[in-house]
């Protein structure tokens, strides 16, 4: 019974009882589906907030957590190991939050195979759960790859003409990487004796030097593909374009993250000589990301693919503040994991209900949409805002703690990195505001636009909760803060025993 | 030469020739005749051999039970003559031969290898009494219960298969 | 605390009573009548302007000095602390009071003007959403001037960009001639941007000084700053630097200062309001407020003085070749905010602030009465269009900000024709206007240290004179070239009433601080410290001014502004400008001319040399690099082709050659052996059997015979 | 009344038997006689269970016999059960008739 009513294993497993009675459902019955789904999905973000209440933001230690024997042959030492710490609360949350208002956005969206679309959408949702509160290598392995799935299926089946290619590039090329990982992990599982994180990082410092440094870029690489680190990113536009609208703000919003999550929570802590050693090249990557990324953006026609490629930018912000190995870049990383997650998944809702309305996506088809669907433009607007960083909103915090982190840390070694990236601030408004310019100002001249209708009440309240934390982040990222810092003093911590190992 | 040997050839001439019978016969119901005398005598052999239980079981369930059964099979079916068959041309001396062969085998098994120095004496009478049959009954039901009730399931299942397998399906036809 | 009769704890009132005002409107503005929207919004700035009064009572009752009102935890990781302070201080409180002020005239002055602007452009639903956004940028503004740290000032900073971008492109679907166009989009999006590579140069500015003084607060930074400038040089230096490309982005100096002219497309009180008044001196706020570091830096402050000396002159010469009359006053205010600046980058922070606040006066009043005058043209067409006399002008489309369609209309719109001419003479410096007292100021320290900058800074008060003089004699004066002009009526109380208060304050402004009395220096004393404290200790040319009133210096420059304003009658007002007339400053000048009139072609140059390179850039990278090649080439051909032919190689040859080869070998010899094995199969139970016998009868031969 | 019989005549006799049944088997076509063959193979080996428990002196020979007529009883009723469904069928109770089963 233990198992069973452990917070976490029921914030992981609990979309199951929902893909269970999804299963029991007549597929012909979609607004019961849809709402099965959904309530699924909304007791999943319940269980989360009692998970937060439960959560003890001043200890810096895996919590809440099992640890049960699991596969123990051969020498082996599997356990079922899963817990929560301030690195990845942050990330459930977002996860249980998402996910029923990305089920929201399909309820006029997705019109065939409704049960299929929900049951998969459900199993996503644990299996990103999974990704996020396994402790075990062994374990997190198994669920990074099985959100996988749903996602082929999500993007192979509902997605746009070109889904298949889409889909397979996707499987493709996060596969190559996780290969990678997974020989990492064998490694470490057979000379540590060990799967478990915490063993693992107590005894990172038996590792030599130079096979710490393949181990993490073994890790590295399944990482850096997901996150999509530049120039691995190639996946992504395709990936998003063709994916669904639930498909492109999971995508977007959490599986993206599991890749830098994965940095966090494996690269820093168990490989931290390496880690201090590839920082700088990690943040040459990460800049050259933000700048490409924004630069590629504004070239777009595609919204959806604008939006794709600025997640590139986004991410690398991401990628800086981790590596900037000091408490406040890697705080504004965590942070702006959440802010992207918020603010690209609400682009991408919004972009979205465009398309349900005109079927295109073409910058060019639009313009002047600010005069017939108001609402919706002051809500583009809002998280466009967010989402080039407006002090107020939630990416500015984030971007700011993290290039004000990136701009001294010791490990990168250079003001350099952070100055250049702080262009992409620049490059941010440069392609936002076309974007938002090129779909809501200027003259209304194209005949179907003309007609178009605002939001609906379950449109708007898909997006409220995404604004309501997007201004929260902004003017009081306290609370969110306060959850984090301990683990990453921890984390900080460690890193700088190694550093000091190291010289 | 003693008076048993002489009976014993006696009986075993009739056996074989009994067989060879059922084996020559052209008739169904011949052969069914030649099996009756064929079975009385190992029913003889057996007591000679100091078994009257089983003996007397080989008279009432082989030559009266299951031969009366193929007897009334071969009433309903009808004892007809089959045609020559070619579908099977090198069946028969196949057959004969490997028969040959095995005879050969058994003999040679039976006088060159296994050195049987025993031989059987006379049944005593105890041994032909009730007694004995006690024994054996006791033995049965004692050591061999379980396999004794498993053998009643086996019949009730085979007398349920018959009378399923010959039903007549309701508007098959005949 | 012995100021719980004072009101510091107020302060919060001064953003959150604009908020409230804007939320009202957003959320009753669609059940309100404009006159309710406008009022609402108008008492908000009007209550924030109280409550800023009451802040400079509570300041001049408990001895001036700062006092932080501390109100929420913001940002907090490890040192890196950002609360959000209110900073109540003389230098806070003098912005408080000209932008809630200023504000607040505008408010309602746009009450007026809105109502009419709405209907010219035909969507009367748009006007609650002005004020919507003349009230969100009050509340940044304020919270730009209030902030305790130099991320406070950002947050306000960026923040009034944005309402600077939404009020650019209030009439996003139109041009100014209200035609449908991308161009005023256009023009907010530039300044948008234009703003964000200055803020890029600010948020660089606080990443060096948040690693070297490990704080983004005032006081901190400020305390530290000399200690830093002894150990590390190069340090304030770099900040400053970073700082003044902020400054160029906000304040509209070279070379950023491209986008302001463009901004002109907002409607007439955001130009009044937001790029004359008050956030396009940001950045002279923001080196005022960090006079401290600035001191310390002379070679910095020379710089900066420099920029904004040759932005002064540089604008001033465009604005003498425009015809647009906002555009002149665009021009203009690039031309002051110039002054401005160089003002404090001399150190002169008090006459930079002096000046910053009589410019608020009276350049707001000239946008306003310029709007006014633009609705009177307007008011003058649709009499035109309603009283059929339009058929002439049916095809051209009418330019009411054309000075060339105007000419005369100091008959017409006498209120206005004054209103425009204190404004006018208080810009051109002539006595006893304000301008004439705080430019004065600010050529006065510059001739004391700086020729360069002074000698710059003369011919640019020479060119304002002129370009004013010119404005004056083509518009009001002569007779009217455009049948527009000859209907355009007086504008309405509720515009003229604002213009009449800031008229008032144009006049009386320089009082702020007239020589030998310098209240605004003995004001602004307390927050900055003046050379006379610190005495030779500081280097360079902390000079600020107390000035006194150099006669000669006076005395040239007003001079030189009659001497223009004499010959701008000399070419328009002599002999009035004809309808189709090329300027008679065109003839004179020829080329150069040309020169100002397309303003040196920079929008151009930098189209070619920047905009469209990264456009092309973008488009490389793209198209080129990372579809083509990277999406298309790399991944779809290479990795992909090479997968695919090295899945046939291995199909082919190696599988179907050798594996399938030996498999399809196994499958022939099983196929065939079946073929024959299968004929035992015949179905006949007596040969089954037979193979039974023949099985035992080996395997007992076996046994036997092993 | 008096003397022995080698038990190795017995066992003779009843291999003897085997083969004559088995021989049946193979050569007759008639599924009746085919069946009865069967029958005399049973008991040829029935034979030889007897002699041999005889010459050891055990019962489990004669118990074990009892349980092979009890079984040939139960196969007998189902097989002959078989023949007649077959007969139905086919018309024919030649099992060289019966090889639909053929590969």
């Amino acid at each position: 019974m233990d198992f069973l009513t452990n917070p976490l294993n029921l914030v992981i497993f609990f979309p199951l009882l929902g893909v269970l009675a999804l299963l029991l459902m007549p597929s012909g019955k979609k607004d019961l589906l849809r709402w099965t789904a959904f309530l699924a999905s909304l007791l999943t973000f319940g269980i989360s907030i009692w998970v937060l209440t439960l959560f003890k933001s001043t200890d810096a230690n895996l919590q809440l957590g099992l640890n049960i024997p699991w596969i123990q042959v051969a020498g082996w030492n599997i356990n079922y190991a899963t817990g929560v710490d301030g690195l990845s609360i942050l990330l459930v949350l977002l996860t249980a939050f998402l996910s029923p208002i990305s089920i929201l956005s399909t309820w006029t969206a997705v019109e065939e195979r409704v049960k299929d679309f929900m049951i998969f959408f459900l199993l996503l949702e644990v299996g990103m759960m999974g990704v996020f509160l396994a402790q075990d290598l062994f374990l997190f392995y198994i669920f990074w790859e099985f959100t996988l799935v749903p996602m082929y299926f999500l993007i192979g089946i509902w997605g746009g003409p070109q889904r298949i290619y889409a889909a397979v590039k996707f499987f493709l090329y996060t596969m190559a990487g996780s290969i990678l990982m997974l020989i990492a992990v064998l490694w470490l599982g057979i000379n540590q004796n060990s799967f478990s994180v915490p063993d693992l990082i107590a005894r990172s410092g038996s590792i030599p030097a130079d096979i710490q440094m393949w181990l993490f870029l073994a890790f590295a690489a399944a990482f850096a593909i997901k996150v999509p680190m530049w120039p691995l990113h190639s996946w992504l536009p395709d990936a998003h374009v063709q994916a669904p609208t639930a498909g492109s703000v999971i995508l977007a919003g959490v599986l993206l993250k599991m890749g830098t999550y994965g940095f966090l929570r494996f690269n820093l802590p168990l490989f931290p000589q390496a880690a201090i050693k590839a920082a700088p090249w990690m943040a040459g990557l990460a800049v050259i990301g933000i700048i490409y990324g924004a630069l590629v953006s504004y070239s777009q026609k595609d919204v959806k693919k604008l939006v794709a490629y600025s997640s590139v930018s986004h991410l690398g912000f991401v990628m800086l503040g981790l590596f900037a190995l000091n408490p406040m870049g890697i705080q504004g990383g965590i942070l702006q994991m959440i802010n992207h997650g918020l603010s690209t998944g609400a682009l991408f809702l919004l972009v979205g209900m465009i398309y349900e309305r005109r079927h295109t996506r073409e910058m060019d088809a639009f313009g002047g949409l600010w005069k017939v669907m108001p609402v919706y433009a002051t809500l583009m607007l809002i998280v466009s805002l967010s989402s080039m960083g407006l002090p107020g909103l939630n990416g500015f915090v984030g971007e700011f703690t993290i290039l004000l982190g990136a701009f001294g840390s010791q490990a990168i070694g250079s003001p350099w990195f952070a100055g250049v990236a702080a262009v992409g601030v620049i490059l941010a408004a440069i392609y936002i505001l076309y974007m938002f310019q090129k779909m809501f100002l200027g003259p209304l001249d194209k005949e179907e636009n003309k007609k178009l209708k605002d939001l609906n009440w379950r449109e708007i309240a898909t997006l409220v909760p995404l604004l309501v934390f997007i201004f929260w982040i902004g003017l009081y990222p306290k609370p969110f803060f306060a959850l984090m810092a301990p683990a990453v003093d921890n984390l900080v911590k460690i890193i700088q025993t190694a550093s000091l190992a190291l010289h | 030469m003693n008076s048993m040997l002489i009976l014993f050839i006696i009986l075993s001439l009739a056996a074989v020739l009994s067989a060879l019978g059922l084996l020559l016969s052209r008739s169904a119901v011949y052969a069914a005749l030649f099996l009756v005398l064929n079975f009385a005598c190992v029913a003889i052999f057996y007591l000679l051999l100091g078994a009257p239980f089983i003996a007397l079981t080989q008279i009432t369930v082989y030559a009266g039970a299951i031969m009366v059964l193929f007897l009334f099979v071969i009433m309903l079916l009808g004892a007809e003559k089959l045609p020559k068959s070619q579908s099977l041309p090198w069946q028969r001396p196949l057959a004969i031969g490997l028969a040959v062969v095995l005879l050969f085998e058994a003999g040679f098994l039976l006088f060159q290898r296994l050195h049987l120095t025993a031989t059987l004496a006379q049944p005593e009478a105890q041994i032909n009494s009730v007694d004995a049959i006690r024994t054996l009954g006791l033995t049965l039901f004692n050591q061999y219960l379980l396999p004794f009730e498993i053998t009643s399931i086996l019949l009730l299942v085979a007398m349920v298969g018959a009378i399923v397998l010959t039903k007549q399906e309701k508007g098959a036809a005949g | 605390m012995e100021n719980s009769g004072l009101f510091f704890n107020l302060v919060p009132l001064i953003v959150f009573l604009p908020t409230v005002g804007l939320l009202i409107n957003i959320i009753f503005g669609g059940r309100m009548s404009e006159k309710a929207i406008g009022t609402v919004a108008s008492a908000a700035s009007g209550l924030a302007f109280i409550v800023s009064l009451l802040l400079g009572y509570s300041l001049l009752a408990s001895g001036s000095e700062a006092h932080v009102v501390p109100f929420a935890e913001w940002i907090k990781i490890g040192n890196l602390d950002i609360p959000w302070n209110f900073r109540v201080d003389t230098l806070s409180v003098t912005m408080m009071l000209v932008v809630s002020g200023v504000g607040t005239l505008i408010h309602i002055y746009a009450i007026g003007y809105m109502h009419e602007d709405v209907r010219f452009k035909d969507d009367v639903k748009r006007y609650g959403r002005f004020f919507v956004f003349l009230n969100l940028f009050i509340a940044m503004m304020m919270i730009l001037v209030s902030g305790d740290s130099y991320l406070m000032l950002f947050v306000g900073w960026e923040g009034v960009g944005l309402c600077s971008f939404l009020l650019i492109g209030f009439w996003f679907e139109m041009d100014t001639l209200a035609r449908p166009s991308w161009a005023n989009s256009n023009a907010a999006k530039k300044a948008f941007i234009a703003n964000r590579v200055g803020d890029f140069g600010f948020l660089l500015a606080a990443f060096t000084m948040f690693w070297y003084f490990g704080s983004l607060q005032f006081s901190e930074v400020f305390l530290k700053a000399e200690e830093v400038a002894a150990s590390q040089p190069g340090v304030i230096m770099v900040i400053t630097l970073f700082m003044l490309i902020g400054v160029t982005g906000k304040s509209a100096q070279i070379p950023l200062y491209v986008w302001l002219p463009d901004a002109m497309a907002g409607p007439t009180p955001v130009s009044a309001l937001i790029h004359a008044a008050t956030m396009v001196t940001a950045g002279v706020y923001l080196v005022t407020r960090s006079w401290a570091l600035f001191s310390l830096v002379p070679d910095a402050q020379y710089v900066v003085a420099l920029v904004g000396a040759i932005t002064a002159l540089f604008a001033a010469t465009i604005a003498v070749g425009q015809y647009d009359i906002k555009k002149v006053l665009a021009y203009s205010t690039i031309s002051q905010l110039g002054f401005m600046v160089a003002a404090v980058g001399m150190g002169a922070y008090v006459a930079g602030m002096f000046h910053l606040i009589a410019h608020a006066f009276f350049k707001a009043l000239l946008f306003l009465s310029a709007g006014s005058i633009i609705l009177g043209m307007e008011r003058g067409h649709h009499h035109l269009a309603n009283h059929g006399h339009a058929d002439e002008h049916h095809e051209e489309v009418f330019d009411p900000g054309d000075m060339r369609n105007m000419g005369g209309l100091r008959k017409q719109m006498p209120v206005t024709f004054w209103l425009y001419m204190i404004g006018s003479l208080a810009l051109a410096g002539i006595f006893p206007f304000a301008g004439f007292w705080s430019k004065d100021e600010i050529l006065l320290d510059a001739a004391k240290n700086y020729s360069v900058v002074y000698v710059l800074l003369t011919i640019a008060a020479f060119l304002t004179a002129f370009y004013m003089g010119r404005q004056i004699w083509m518009v009001f004066f002569g007779k009217s070239r455009h049948a527009a002009a000859e209907h355009a009526q007086e504008s309405p109380k509720v515009i003229t009433v604002p213009l009449m208060v800031l008229a008032g304050a144009s006049i009386l402004g320089g009082a702020l601080n007239l020589p030998y009395l310098h209240s605004l220096g003995q004001w602004l004393e307390h927050t900055i410290e003046l050379a006379a404290e610190h005495g030779e200790e500081i280097r360079g040319y902390l000079s600020i001014s107390w000035g006194g009133l150099n006669p000669v210096v006076a005395l040239v420059s007003t001079l030189l502004a009659l001497l223009a304003i004499g010959l701008s009658w000399l070419l328009y007002g002599r002999k009035p400008l004809q309808v189709g007339q090329i300027d008679p400053l065109k003839k004179m000048l020829g080329p150069l001319y040309t020169a100002f009139e397309k303003k040196y072609w920079v929008d151009e140059i930098y189209g070619a040399l920047i905009i469209n390179r990264y456009v092309d850039l973008a488009r490389f990278l793209a198209e080129k690099v990372d579809w083509n090649f990277w999406h298309d080439w790399l991944h779809d051909s290479v990795i992909a082709r090479f997968f695919r032919w090295f899945t046939k190689f291995l199909a082919n040859p190696i599988d179907l050659g050798i594996i399938d080869a030996i498999s399809n070998g196994l499958a022939t010899l099983t196929k065939r052996s079946s073929t024959a094995l299968r004929q035992l199969q015949n179905g006949f139970v007596r040969s089954y059997a037979l193979s039974v016998l023949l099985g035992a009868v080996l395997i007992l031969g076996y046994l036997l015979f092993k | 009344m008096e003397g022995t019989i080698p038990l190795s005549y017995y066992i003779a006799v009843s291999a003897i038997l085997f083969t004559m049944g088995a021989l049946g088997v193979l050569i007759r076509r008639n599924a009746l006689i085919v069946f009865m063959s069967i029958e005399l193979m049973l008991n040829a080996a029935n034979l030889a269970f007897v002699a041999f428990a005889r010459s050891y002196g055990v019962l489990t020979g004669q118990i074990f016999v009892f349980f092979v007529i009890t079984v040939a009883a139960a196969e007998v009723a189902v097989g002959l059960a078989l023949i007649v469904a077959i007969f139905r069928s086919k018309h024919s109770i030649d099992v060289d008739q019966m090889s639909s089963l053929k590969g």
